[in-house]
């Protein structure tokens, strides 16, 4: 996919997920005019293979399957460096954002499933328990990610302690919460919503 | 015995600081015709200068060298103290210890030694000096401007408002020049036509211009302030003093399908015909390699219609002899074509664009036309094979630019703006098609114009691809375009409609036989070049003559026309005095011993030897000798190294001062 | 809190999920602090997740929604809101000025938490309050014990001053906010490179590999400045340059190999001998409440993995 | 840091014929970018090339010079549009005929050097004096010095009115 030859014509180009990108985002990527500084300054280039600017210059040529199948998306950090140092404004971040959001409602076609798998079980956690438990977040990772002894050695640590809780917190607006995802996926199914 | 004056400067620190100003003073004292020698911190200063003026009264000096810096700096400074101290100023010459010596060496024997040598052998050159006086030459008011497009235009409309006479001469049968073709004009995308006919038509009726369209210069003689301008009219087959411009003789003529050079070949025009409707003057031309009464003698249907009877198919060329003061060339540029070129041409061929056999793969002016409501779509973007609106357009910048080993190593420098300018138009005119730019670099120096392409990619949503393409070919009725894009680094492929190129911007056709009439120097691309790229942008090394706009190198219509202005205000300038000073640095024969070998007159370059027969008092020719004309003469000396009598010298660069100097050394 | 005294200053408190686990010294330090300080701090009654940089990493809507409700519930609390994690702070502030600037979003996500999204109440971040609600005067005359000769890394990392419209917290290059606390409590800021680089907390659970390499730069750089510690201001930063910081020094496999997927590890870091010495990392408050004389005990030092005492001790802090 | 200048037998003496236009100019700019070359040139500014008679190189070799540079506009550049086409052909031949009086070539060296070359100049002045300092002094036309102090009595009053009598 990365070195494929690229036809770029009316159909080839999708112009309509370039404008869905543009308004999650509220930020237009036309404007930018591929200086570099993005990927300049982003730490994680190195482990992207489309580094950031390169991302924009897909997006402006309607070619946003490319960028979903590859990993860059998930590999930003959200540091916001990249948007906050843009000669134009163009924030790179909210278009991170915006492509990780539809990759994820796309079920990701992306090869990166440690970082899709770690969002997902961060807010499920939220909907089930309204905080962070981190014990059961990191267990449920290393399940499902494989890596049974991924940061094995923290966790005696961190009980130890007390920076990891065996159990989890009450909270009384748990029902609330649901009822917030409830409405937002309500919303997305009438269309109120991206 | 020579009294001279040797004046040693410091230049504060400058030469001091290597150069043992004192010792060499001194030195120069002992040389012999010596008469004074001091140093001085800063001799161009006011006192400086005051202290040569002293020392040329008070030591009755007959001669001065100022060691300082380069006599591209100061010479005309101390020359003109001099002449206020009552010396001749050509006996007062520069010795260069500063930027040949001072600067260039460390060590600070060897510097000192050769200041002193260096002062030593301009003493000699001094010594040996003439007195000479400014040569003067009367000035003829009357400019000739070369070319009537957008710079031609400019400077005889300003020079002509001035209320100097101008006499413009046109190689097409209108004026208008390129300009005229334009649809829009970047970056404000106003209508070219719009602003230039209103030029035209002041041109053609200004009091002071003389307008010859439809003519060539044959010749030219003479020099600054001073030409003499043979103007080949060439034959029209119309009468212009009789012709009314009605435009019958248009509609009647049988010819029909000539192809229209101004619509890039994409129009159709008769035989008999104006290249476009708005043409000044608004006299048709019969294009005789079309015509069938001049091919077969049969036809005259257009002579039969003209009323006022002004066709006439006997004309013949005429020739006319203008005397001048003052030249502007502004002959303008030609786009290059991709087609199979003869030899000559400067650029290798695009043979994997096709060589111009795709008929849908045409250049930005041909698109100008395209666009433009008097072109031969009506303004509708329609591709040439089958008149269909393309949706797909592929600009491509740089064809034949900065393409080195293709043939040309500069930038076009109009390009990058006209496509962004065309990117919008084609948005304009076609809402759902899709323009796609293939660039190198966007090059957009100039007011407003980085805006202006930014809307063209940010706004009117041309898609720029950075990076060329490698080749285009047909496929069905599409052009297959195969380029890349470098920032992504995929290969690209776009099935177009239709393919835009940005075409190198070379000189006119002809330009180089144009300067060698002149005199002028042009490029290795037959560009006009200026006396000096920075301070001398609109003057050519030849006086008198000056440049505007894209015959000089690529120009958009603003630099043009700022040129245009410049080149008038430069012939105002010469305009303003009624003689002429300049350097006595020119050639003189010595007629006793010149045998009439006539081998300068070969070499001269300006054309300046001429014969002259010298008679005894019956008229009985003794001998024929070489007469340098002084107004003439550029003063190179070439005649002198070649003589083979020595019987010519050049002024202030005689074999006598120069084999002082060799012997001083 | 002394009774019957009136406090200088009361705020509300979002702690956030951090805060009350792995971050939990940051907590206690934090309530210490504004008790030395005379500060009312109300903790807001069943606040939850406000969705960190994973919410708005694939879900910005749901992140704006969870931030939205929990600045209603804060409403209930007096005084502006004080937040300790960076990232809840930027989350907050994001949504404050998303929702602000944006209709349509604020419409959405009204519907979402089915009540007016409410954006009146100042959220401040804890230095914000320390250095200007409080004042770096004020803060310089309450130090009991100052900080001689201890050289500090300010580390501010992302979220605290990016992007410049969302935390208006400090100049978004050039920030100078930590160094004028730490001058106040007497404390030496060194200068160094690495201040506002990224630690990598979006990976710390996914792609712990990511982490050691940024965290490893960022270790490096303090200690080339001859930095004694590093302050951070953030629950994430912390977590990475003081938990992981044993890794980083001495761990690593490389990408791809089976111990890799094993440890989830995917970078070796640069220090090959583990000679580098431990750099311990505090909290802002913990320094802060350090300075104004609060018992050692009520700092959460215990709770810290690279046991910074043996350097208070060295500096006679302790 | 200076570095210890190094102290030659033999300072050999370099005579510069150069146009005032290119080459003297690219001196010029030499000297205003502050570059450093040996000082045994000696500099003699013509207007063009073209006005260099081949006699002038003689004399400056009889006259004590061990090597002889001419120098002007590149081909094409020529202030005067021609000169150095001229200069070009008439040296071409000089130096055939120098090479056959005997006079070692690698003395007299001809280039191109423009008002922008001030690099090429320092080249090829530093160039042309380390060569010439290898090959040692020119002697071959110390002798022709002599003759000619002998034959320049032939300017005599005498022979002088006879000259003028010649229409």
């Amino acid at each position: 996919m990365k070195n494929k030859l690229m036809h770029l014509s009316n159909e080839t180009m999708n112009v309509g997920f370039v404008k869905k990108v543009e308004a999650l985002s509220g930020t237009s990527v036309r404007r930018c005019f591929q200086c570099g500084k993005c990927s300049a300054g982003c730490p994680m280039t190195g482990f992207m293979e489309h580094p950031p600017n390169r991302v924009v210059r897909l997006l402006q040529l309607g070619q946003g399957a490319r960028v979903l199948a590859g990993r860059s998306i998930w590999y930003c950090a959200s540091c916001e460096t990249c948007t906050t140092r843009c000669p134009n404004k163009v924030n790179l971040a909210a278009i991170m954002d915006a492509l990780r959001k539809l990759s994820w409602d796309a079920d990701g076609p992306s090869k990166e499933s440690y970082v899709q798998l770690a969002n997902r079980l961060f807010i499920e956690n939220i909907r089930t328990y309204g905080r962070q438990y981190e014990l059961r977040l990191g267990a449920a990772f290393n399940m499902k990610s494989g890596q049974f002894l991924k940061d094995l050695m923290l966790g005696p640590k961190l009980l130890s302690r007390g920076k990891m809780k065996l159990f989890h917190q009450k909270n009384k607006n748990l029902p609330e919460i649901e009822a917030i995802f409830n409405r937002i996926e309500e919303m997305r199914k009438k269309g109120e919503a991206l | 015995m020579s009294r001279i004056g040797v004046f040693v400067c410091h230049c504060g620190e400058n030469i001091s600081r290597t150069v043992d100003v004192e010792r060499v003073a001194k030195e120069a004292g002992e040389i012999p015709g010596v008469a004074y020698s001091c140093d001085y911190k800063y001799m161009c200063s006011d006192p400086g200068q005051n202290l040569l003026k002293k020392a040329v009264a008070e030591h009755n000096l007959d001669g001065a060298l100022v060691a300082a810096c380069s006599p591209r700096m100061h010479e005309k400074t101390f020359r003109k103290a001099a002449s206020a101290a009552g010396l001749n100023p050509y006996l007062c010459e520069m010795g260069n210890i500063r930027e040949h010596c001072s600067w260039v060496h460390e060590d600070r024997e060897e510097a000192t030694a050769k200041a002193s040598d260096i002062v030593k052998f301009m003493v000699e050159r001094v010594k040996k000096g003439k007195s000479l006086a400014p040569i003067t030459v009367p000035v003829t008011k009357k400019a000739l401007i070369i070319g009537g497009g957008i710079a031609g235009i400019q400077a005889a409309l300003d020079i002509a408002d001035a209320g100097h006479q101008v006499v413009m001469v046109e190689r097409e049968p209108s004026i208008g020049g390129h300009m005229a073709q334009l649809s829009e004009t970047f970056p404000t995308l106003d209508c070219s036509q719009c602003i230039m006919t209103p030029k035209m038509v002041d041109v053609a009726n200004h009091p002071n211009i003389t307008l010859y369209t439809y003519a060539e210069i044959e010749k030219v003689d003479g020099y600054i302030g001073n030409f003499q301008v043979t103007v080949r009219k060439k034959a029209r087959s119309v009468d212009e003093s009789k012709c009314t411009g009605c435009g019958v003789c248009m509609t009647k003529c049988p010819k029909k399908k000539i192809p229209n050079d101004f619509d890039q070949g994409h129009g159709m025009r008769t035989a008999i015909y104006v290249p476009f409707p708005q043409a000044v003057p608004n006299t048709p031309v019969i294009d005789r390699q079309n015509c069938t009464m001049f091919q077969s003698g049969k036809c005259g249907v257009c002579q039969k219609v003209c009323g006022p009877g002004a066709v006439d198919f006997e004309q013949q060329d005429t020739l006319t002899v203008e005397s001048v003061g003052a030249i502007v060339v502004a002959t303008g540029f030609k786009l290059y074509s991709i087609e199979r070129k003869p030899e000559e041409s400067a650029i290798q061929g695009y043979g994997e664009f096709g060589y111009g056999t795709i008929p849908d793969i045409i250049d930005g002016m041909t698109f100008e036309r395209l666009a433009s409501a008097s072109g031969p779509t009506g303004g509708r973007i329609l591709r040439p094979s089958d008149g269909k609106e393309p949706k797909q357009v592929v600009f491509i910048q740089c064809v034949g630019s900065r393409a080195r080993e293709k043939g040309i190593s500069y930038c076009s420098k109009v390009c990058c703006m006209y496509t962004a300018k065309h990117t919008m138009l084609y948005h304009h005119k076609v809402h759902d098609g899709q323009a796609y730019v293939f660039y190198m670099d966007a090059r957009t120096p100039g007011k407003g114009y980085d805006e202006f392409w930014r809307r063209a990619v940010e706004e009117e949503e041309a898609v720029y691809i950075r990076g060329m393409v490698s080749r285009m070919y047909q496929r069905g009725d599409k052009i297959v375009v195969m380029g890349s894009d470098t920032l992504v680094g995929v290969q690209v492929e776009i099935e177009a409609d239709l393919v835009v190129m940005a075409t190198a911007v070379q000189a006119q056709d002809g330009a180089d036989l144009l300067a060698q009439k002149l005199g002028i120097s042009y490029d290795k691309y037959n560009f006009y070049s200026e006396a000096h790229a920075k301070l001398k942008p609109v003057e050519c090394a030849t006086a008198g003559i000056y440049l505007a706009g894209a015959c000089q190198g690529p120009k958009d219509i603003p630099d043009t026309v700022s040129q245009a202005s410049a080149a008038a205000a430069k012939v105002m300038t010469l305009f303003a005095k009624d003689q002429l000073e300049r350097d006595p640095v020119v050639a003189k024969v010595n007629e006793k011993y010149c045998v009439g070998c006539l081998a300068c007159k070969k070499v001269c370059p300006y054309g300046a030897v001429e014969e002259r027969e010298i008679r005894d008092r019956q008229g009985n020719l003794v001998k024929v000798v070489a007469n340098v004309n002084p107004g003439v003469c550029g003063g190179c000396g070439t005649c002198q190294a070649t003589c083979p009598s020595k019987s010519v010298e050049l002024d202030g660069y005689t074999d006598e001062q120069i084999m002082a100097m060799i012997e001083s050394l | 809190m002394t009774p019957g005294k009136k406090n200088l200053l009361t705020y509300s408190y979002y702690p956030g999920c951090s805060l009350h686990a792995s971050g939990r010294e940051y907590d206690i330090s934090t309530q210490a602090l504004f008790k030395a300080l005379n500060l009312g701090l109300k903790e807001v009654p069943d606040w939850f997740c406000c969705g960190a940089t994973p919410a708005h990493n694939v879900d910005e809507l749901l992140s704006l929604s969870l931030c939205a409700k929990n600045l209603s519930l804060a409403d209930q609390v007096e005084g502006d809101l004080a937040v300790a994690c960076a990232a809840c702070f930027s989350r907050l502030k994001t949504t404050q000025h998303h929702l602000k600037e944006d209709d349509t979003k604020r419409h959405q996500v009204e519907t979402a938490i089915a009540g007016p999204a409410s954006l009146g109440k100042p959220v401040k971040h804890i230095l914000e309050i320390l250095a200007r609600d409080f004042g770096l005067a004020r803060l310089e005359e309450s130090v009991k014990k100052p900080l001689l000769g201890l050289k500090v890394a300010a580390y501010y990392g992302c979220l605290l001053t990016r992007p410049p419209e969302v935390p208006e917290l400090d100049d978004c290059e050039d920030p100078s906010i930590m160094e004028d606390i730490l001058r106040a409590l007497g404390a030496e800021p060194v200068k160094w490179s690495h201040r506002m680089e990224c630690c990598g907390a979006n990976f710390t659970l996914s792609r712990p590999g990511v982490v050691l390499k940024l965290s490893n730069a960022i270790l490096t750089s303090a200690q080339e400045a001859k930095a004694d510690c590093i302050m951070v201001a953030c629950p994430l930063c912390h977590g990475n340059l003081d938990i992981r910081q044993e890794s980083i020094n001495k761990y690593g496999t490389p990408e791809g190999s089976l111990m890799g997927n094993i440890f989830g590890s995917d970078y070796i870091p640069g220090s090959e001998d583990g000679a580098r010495r431990e750099m311990p990392i505090f909290y802002v408050t913990q320094l802060a409440a350090l300075a104004m004389g609060v018992p050692t005990d009520k700092l959460g030092l215990e709770s810290v993995i690279v046991d910074p005492r043996p350097l208070l001790y060295e500096k006679n802090l302790l | 840091m200076h570095a210890e200048k190094l102290q030659h037998e033999f300072e050999p003496k370099i005579v510069a014929f150069v146009c005032t236009w290119c080459t003297y100019a690219g001196a010029d700019l030499a000297g205003t970018s502050r570059m450093q070359y040996p000082a045994n040139v000696r500099v003699l500014k013509f207007p063009c090339t073209g006005r260099i008679d081949p006699v002038f190189i003689l004399r400056a070799f009889q006259k004590g010079a061990d090597g002889v540079l001419v120098s002007g506009c590149h081909p094409g550049d020529c202030h005067y549009m021609a000169g150095n086409f001229h200069a070009r052909r008439r040296f071409a031949a000089f130096r055939a005929l120098l090479g056959f009086v005997g006079v070692d070539l690698e003395r007299l060296q001809f280039s191109w050097v423009s008002a922008a070359e001030g690099g090429k100049w320092v080249e090829v002045v530093t160039e042309l004096t380390e060569k010439v300092r290898s090959m040692g002094p020119m002697k071959e036309f110390k002798a022709l010095e002599n003759e000619e102090q002998w034959s320049g009595a032939l300017n005599t009053p005498e022979l002088r009115e006879a000259f003028e009598s010649i229409t």
